[in-house]
């Protein structure tokens, strides 16, 4: 039976070559780890064998908590024991993966006592993945977590981990508090988050300008994107100094590059016609150090996004053209102290209509956008489409007229 | 008196941000006012009061051991009075406010294996998934060619020279775990065969229903199989997605011939110029070929190649491809355009040609 | 001898074109080179050899009369040799070499009632449909509304001041004979309420199976009425295409109180810069209002009117209103969004605004 | 009953006014026809009703044809019997709809004599409508036609009439015989025009260049449209002269506008990158004494246009990138003469395969491009998508590998 430490044959291979090597990893993990250790041979024997060994996943998880784990089992445990079990849990991560090295020592000597010894540094989602362990291990390891502060994350049919971009914290564009909102979300939400209610994922994430670090729109039922509404401010000086200094050839990379070809340099002032900008950030990219953002913020919110199972991937649409995250709240708009009954609305609906496995973005797909605005309460705008309609295919709403004629 | 047993704490969440922000990050929350990248990896942030921090980033292979995490750990010490964080993209951040600190910690960082860079136009870290270490959907291994292709293309790592971001994204299988689907290229695992069935343990772990309802193509109906109720596949219209599979285990895919991986190219998420959008079929099949997959490697070498060569500065692989036409791309690229190029889902109507725009 | 019986003619086809094409274009057939146009309405081209032709075009209502026809042919007779054509949007061209007989033939045409316009950037003839003139089909008349719209509008197809070129077509039901569906403006018939159902016709008359296939939203489903098979309409998923009642006649959707028309805009036909692309739907609904239409016509002038002040050169409606987005479109147009202007059917999705791409 | 020649009421409104008048057109008819006469009643009726009064059309035409006729009753005719048959006759109109005046007045003393004296020149399809005769008249109609050397165009599930650009017989950027095509198609394919054995009906439409001024890729099955491979020919003299004399502003109406942004003017010189020239026409058509198409010409075939019915509405998309139209024909390239069997091909699979009342372009949908291109023994080509899938349900053809296998 395999009972090396160290990887051989094929996956020696990856142990060479300039970028960290996960094989590395597992064979560090591997001294004084068992688990580590027999996950190196199963690997090898994938690689043998091209084919996974692992198999399909059966439900464990821990006290109280529909989410969190993924059951994992070896199709081979006979070869390798000590992976015959090998669940990961999925342990929230601190908003925008700030952390102390003391918590996260702790951490470690937990899950190389109760575990694989190895993690992700991140899950997709977001969360810190602890890769393998036993089904007896699951609740100690979740007493352990709880007790140094940390909590499961989403798995399964519940809100999954929110994340946000590092916002705020290290970064001149944020144009609302990415981290403030992802923590709040995730505690009012926390059993949304761990007990399964929804007919499927629903994911959260925070970006806090249209540069979108955090790929919301991609991955995201539903996004925050950070925007604004005044014009971009401009330091015209700072802008001849990058043509004169830093040689930035602004018609080029500039100019010719704005979407909405909404600027023009003359070779002293940048004018934008903010009317038209279309907030894409790229001018601001480019010349940091003399365009700003405006200063009247807020976010755009969208909805939707999904991966290709099962009606083909989504990318989140336009739901609320424009948020204001903080107060001042003005009268007339829509602000953060909204979102808490839009969520509900939402969660509301899909979670009575919505179909076993079916996304909201499809979900949306099948009832309708229009149903759905006015099942959820909101008004149409022509921010929420590319264009509208080019098939005549309208379900007229002809209550309307009839209301229309009766007031009459 | 004997001790009490200790509550057991539930839906505590995560740990509130502030406890683990440095300083000079709470002191100036929100009053960044500029950036600067001083070298590839190396970012200086300046706040409103002149406060500065700066980060190292480097790449790590996000799948990372408990030991590997200690060492990290002594760096921050050492430098960062204990600060560390991950990017979005599972880089690793050291954060200190002491210019002279830059070096020791990059070198630091360097000695344990772990490239600093990842910054400004350069292709940084490899945002994928479980392959054949923990998932069992994998058509492919995910670890093992994320390694195999940064290994080849580390220098655009740790060098800013190119025309724009380059995001490399991959999933093991069409699940699509991370947002491959929106990345400049995509390395996505395949399988090719249909599921095959196993009845006996089917009856016994299989909801018929959800089964049925689980396939896009409607390729899955419920049979009568010596007496007991069962599914069958009606194989032509199988589209290889394993959505079946991921409702009933009795239902698997892989298949070591015909597993392997294909390539997507083109997609972006940031709205920085062109609006987001989706990755598009590249190479449709590249077979399995542990460990390194050399043919994928120089495939995605290929493209990174040819992009580098003829973008325009800030033009993101997606956008020149639109700029110069799909013909062109294929032409440069070498790659043959066959058949499974075309789509053929839901909405593939919307993706034809209807115009008579073409360039010769 | 009985003289045979003359033998029936069949598949002879149409005339050659070489029966009917002026001497000079015979001679300079595939060899112009160049045109010009000396006025509204009044091209000439020239050939390599040298050779002119001028072309006089005026409007027509394409519903034409005989005696109209003949009186045509008078003015073709008198200074075209009796040549004569039409164009694709059924204007009528005069067709002489001689420059000296423009203004005759110019002042002639319009004595008879036929402006003579329509080139350039103009605003040419409505390619329109039959409307209560001759189909069974009509949620609204075509000749009615294209005439009072073109009444409005006639300044436009005299002049060509235009940004670029404004195309207007009319169809008076969802078949949308013509090219409706990619015109700069379309006006199109529209019924609103769900067929009513004449069971008894319907049995005579109607296969159902075919009926049931036609409906694109399966909401005609087959039930029997009194012992005999008929169909249903669930109304709820009923959006009004009258595909059933084209293949069943029992089942009419006409209602003057609800049938009328909507407005689609930001379509177009040619290459020209921007790909052909469909028109989109503007104002969704206005009631019948004959004889003239006013409601019609005022949204219509209003289109043009901010297009036609807002718009760049050689920009057509639909380049206009992608440079400034919907959102500002509808703001300037004074139109409400609403749920009938965002896309339901089939590929909807594709319709959705997937980024943060806004202005404000 | 309404026995008036002249308009009143409504459509009386309908003759003032600059533009035509469709009711004096009728009127006019109406002086000398008695079912001219009644249509003026019947559209009144109509107007004040705001209620069509035509029946659902019979089936109705002349022997041996199934197409052409369109029949057609009044709802109402015991108020007006002279309309109470009404069907049209679609005549096929000769290429370019070129007549001379001796044709037309044929036409029109036979339409007197035997049909309403109304007629539509032309309609959408591009045939002459007569407007309007009795079921007995149709075959008289039809052989003083036919001795007058025209003949029935399409309606039904037919070949419908062709109909072409005035291409080469007054444009300069003619880059094929649309009249020529247009004529012989129609002339090749008489069987398939008047006798219904389609799924659906088929129309085919040639346009001399990409202006496509007859809407070929909106309306047309299958659209020809004229293309060129070369480079364009440039007199910069004249675009010089169009500068200077005529005030074009080059770099704003022409480069500016330019899809692929492949032009550069310099004030002297006007630079055409002609690699990247989408031969769009606009640079063309706005410097059209300066700029002409290069000189290696053809077209591009595009497949699948129709209006909404049943599954939406499609532009034609392309099938050829690149066909020679006349020779001489080069090896190694599509030529016209592969023409009647590309025809026949699609022809066939869509006949045998084609679902009663599906066009070809849903036909395509419904199979999928890839399959349609197998079938009908195309390659296929990038030039035919605008971009390449982006959803991952392929099917993968593995009987390729299987062969590959066996070759090995
Ligand atoms: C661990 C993780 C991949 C990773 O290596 O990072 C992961 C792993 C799995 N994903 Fe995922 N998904 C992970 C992030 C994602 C993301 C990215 C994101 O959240 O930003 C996506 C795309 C966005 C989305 O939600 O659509 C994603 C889309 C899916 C899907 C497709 C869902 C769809 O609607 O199309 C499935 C299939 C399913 O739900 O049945 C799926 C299913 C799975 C399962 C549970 C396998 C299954 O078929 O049941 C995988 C378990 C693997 C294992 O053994 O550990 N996973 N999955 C990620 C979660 C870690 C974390 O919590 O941080
Ligand atoms: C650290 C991180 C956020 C975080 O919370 O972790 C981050 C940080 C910054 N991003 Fe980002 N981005 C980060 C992921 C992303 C992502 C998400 C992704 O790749 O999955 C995107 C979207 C990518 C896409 O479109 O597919 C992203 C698109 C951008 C862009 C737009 C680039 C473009 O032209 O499309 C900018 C602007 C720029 O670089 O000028 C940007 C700019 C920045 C700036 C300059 C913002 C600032 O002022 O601090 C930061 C340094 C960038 C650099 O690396 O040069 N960041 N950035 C993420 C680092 C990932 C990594 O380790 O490499
Ligand atoms: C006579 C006619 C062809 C025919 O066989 O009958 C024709 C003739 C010419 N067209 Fe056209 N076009 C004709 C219908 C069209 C159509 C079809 C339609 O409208 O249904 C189109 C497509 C419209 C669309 O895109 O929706 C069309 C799009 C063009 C264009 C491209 C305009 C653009 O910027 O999009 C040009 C180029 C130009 O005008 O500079 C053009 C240019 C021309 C030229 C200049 C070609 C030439 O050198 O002779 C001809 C005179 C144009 C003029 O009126 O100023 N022709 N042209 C048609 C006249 C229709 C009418 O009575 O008004
Ligand atoms: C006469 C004409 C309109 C006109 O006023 O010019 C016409 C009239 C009719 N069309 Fe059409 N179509 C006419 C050109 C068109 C065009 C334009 C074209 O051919 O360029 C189209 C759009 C292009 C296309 O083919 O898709 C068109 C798309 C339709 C459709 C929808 C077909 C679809 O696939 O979506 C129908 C419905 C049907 O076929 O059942 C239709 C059906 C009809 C019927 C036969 C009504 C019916 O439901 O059966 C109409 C008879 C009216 C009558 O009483 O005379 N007609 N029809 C045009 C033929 C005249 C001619 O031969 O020149
Ligand atoms: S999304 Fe914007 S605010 Fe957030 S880190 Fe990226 S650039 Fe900064
Ligand atoms: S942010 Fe984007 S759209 Fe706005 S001016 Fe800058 S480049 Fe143009
Ligand atoms: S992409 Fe597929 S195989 Fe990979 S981790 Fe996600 S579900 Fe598992
Ligand atoms: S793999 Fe996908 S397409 Fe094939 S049977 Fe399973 S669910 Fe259907
Ligand atoms: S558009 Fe409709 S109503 Fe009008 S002619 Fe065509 S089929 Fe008849
Ligand atoms: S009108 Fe259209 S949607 Fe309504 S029942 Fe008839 S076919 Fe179906
Ligand atoms: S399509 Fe081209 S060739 Fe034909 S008339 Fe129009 S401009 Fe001339
Ligand atoms: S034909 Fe069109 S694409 Fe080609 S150079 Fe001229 S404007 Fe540009």
């Amino acid at each position: 039976m395999a009972d090396k430490t160290k990887a051989s044959g094929k996956l020696d291979e990856l142990k060479k070559g300039p970028y960290p090597s996960f094989v590395k990893e597992i064979e560090a993990a591997a001294e004084t780890n068992k688990m580590a250790h027999d996950l190196i041979g199963q690997l090898e024997l994938s690689y043998d064998e091209k084919l996974c060994h692992w198999k399909h996943g059966g439900i464990v998880g821990v006290m109280g908590y529909g989410g969190g784990v993924i059951g994992r089992y070896s199709d081979v445990p006979e070869k390798f024991p000590n992976v015959s079990h090998f669940h990961t849990l999925r342990v929230n991560q601190p908003a925008a993966w700030f952390y102390k090295t003391d918590a996260l020592r702790k951490i470690c000597d937990m899950w190389e006592k109760r575990g694989s010894s190895v993690l992700n540094v991140h899950g997709s989602t977001g969360d810190i993945v602890l890769l393998g362990t036993t089904t007896p291990q699951l609740e100690p390891v979740f007493n352990e977590l709880t007790s140094l502060g940390f909590d499961l994350g989403g798995s399964g049919s519940v809100l999954r981990t929110p994340s946000c971009c590092v916002g705020p914290a290290r970064c001149e564009w944020a144009m609302y508090d990415t981290l403030k909102y992802a923590y709040e979300m995730t505690m009012r939400y926390q059993d949304e988050l761990h007990r399964p209610y929804f007919p499927y994922k629903f994911k959260f994430k925070f970006a806090g300008c249209p540069n979108d670090c955090v790929a919301s729109v991609a991955r995201a039922d539903m996004s925050f994107i950070g925007t604004w509404k005044d014009d971009i401010q401009i330091d015209q000086d700072k802008v001849r100094w990058y043509a004169e200094e830093r040689k930035v050839d602004i018609e080029d990379v500039v100019v010719e590059r704005c979407p909405t070809k909404c600027m023009a340099w003359d070779g002293k002032e940048l004018f934008i016609d903010n009317r038209n900008c279309a907030r894409c950030m790229h001018c601001i990219n480019v010349l940091h150090l003399a365009l700003k953002p405006g200063k009247d913020r807020g976010c755009t919110i969208m909805l939707g996004a999904k991966a290709p199972i099962l009606e083909g991937a989504q990318l989140s649409s336009v739901l609320v053209p424009f948020m204001r995250m903080a107060p001042p709240y003005g009268e007339d708009e829509a602000t953060a102290e909204d979102l808490p009954e839009l969520i509900d609305n939402i969660w509301e609906l899909w979670g009575e209509e919505g179909k076993n496995r079916e996304r909201v973005g499809e979900f949306i797909q099948r009832i309708g956008m229009g149903n759905f605005l006015d099942a959820i309460g909101l008004e149409p705008q022509a921010e929420m489409v590319a264009h509208p309609r080019t098939n005549p295919y309208v379900f007229y709403d002809l209550g309307k007229d009839e209301e229309e004629e009766e007031d009459e | 008196m004997t001790a009490e047993p200790a509550e057991r704490l539930t839906d505590i969440g995560p740990p509130h941000y502030e406890r683990f922000l440095p300083p000079v990050v709470k002191a100036n929350y929100g009053k960044w006012v500029s950036h600067e990248i001083l070298q590839p990896g190396v970012l200086v942030h300046t706040a409103e009061s002149g406060d500065k921090i700066y980060s190292i980033r480097a790449a790590t292979a996000r799948l990372i051991s408990v030991p590997k995490i200690r060492q990290f750990c002594d760096i921050a010490d050492k430098y960062c009075d204990g600060h560390i964080r991950w990017t979005s993209r599972n880089n690793v951040e050291f954060l200190t406010t002491k210019k002279e600190n830059v070096e020791p910690i990059k070198q630091a960082v360097e000695a344990l294996g772990h490239p600093v860079g990842g910054t400004g136009n350069s292709i940084t870290n490899i945002v994928h998934t479980q392959g054949w270490v923990h998932c069992h959907s994998a058509a492919t291994d995910a670890s093992g060619i994320v390694k195999a292709v940064m290994d080849e293309l580390m220098d655009e790592f740790t060098n800013m020279r190119l025309p724009g971001k380059l995001r490399i994204a991959l999933a093991c299988c069409l699940n699509m775990c991370g947002a491959v689907h929106c990345s400049d290229i995509a390395i996505l695992g395949i399988h090719r065969r249909p599921p095959t069935i196993d009845h006996d343990r089917l009856r016994k772990m299989c909801e018929i229903p959800n089964t049925v309802a689980a396939c896009p193509t409607a390729a899955v109906r419920p049979v009568t199989i010596d007496g007991n109720p069962s599914v069958e596949v009606i194989e032509e219209q199988c589209m290889f997605c394993a959505n079946c599979f991921t409702v009933c285990p009795s239902m698997p895919l892989n298949d070591p011939e015909y597993d392997g991986v294909s390539i997507w190219v083109g997609g972006k998420v940031s709205n920085a110029r062109h609006e987001p959008t989706f990755s598009k079929l590249a190479v449709p099949y590249i077979p399995n070929n542990p460990p390194r997959w050399p043919e994928v490697v120089s495939a995605v070498k290929n493209l990174v190649t040819i992009w580098t060569d003829n973008a325009r500065p800030y033009e993101r692989m997606g956008e020149w491809i639109e700029r110069i036409g799909w013909p062109r791309f294929f032409e440069m690229a070498g790659i043959d355009f066959q058949k499974e190029h075309i789509d053929d889902f839901k909405h593939a109507v919307t993706t034809y040609k209807t115009s008579a725009h073409l360039r010769f």
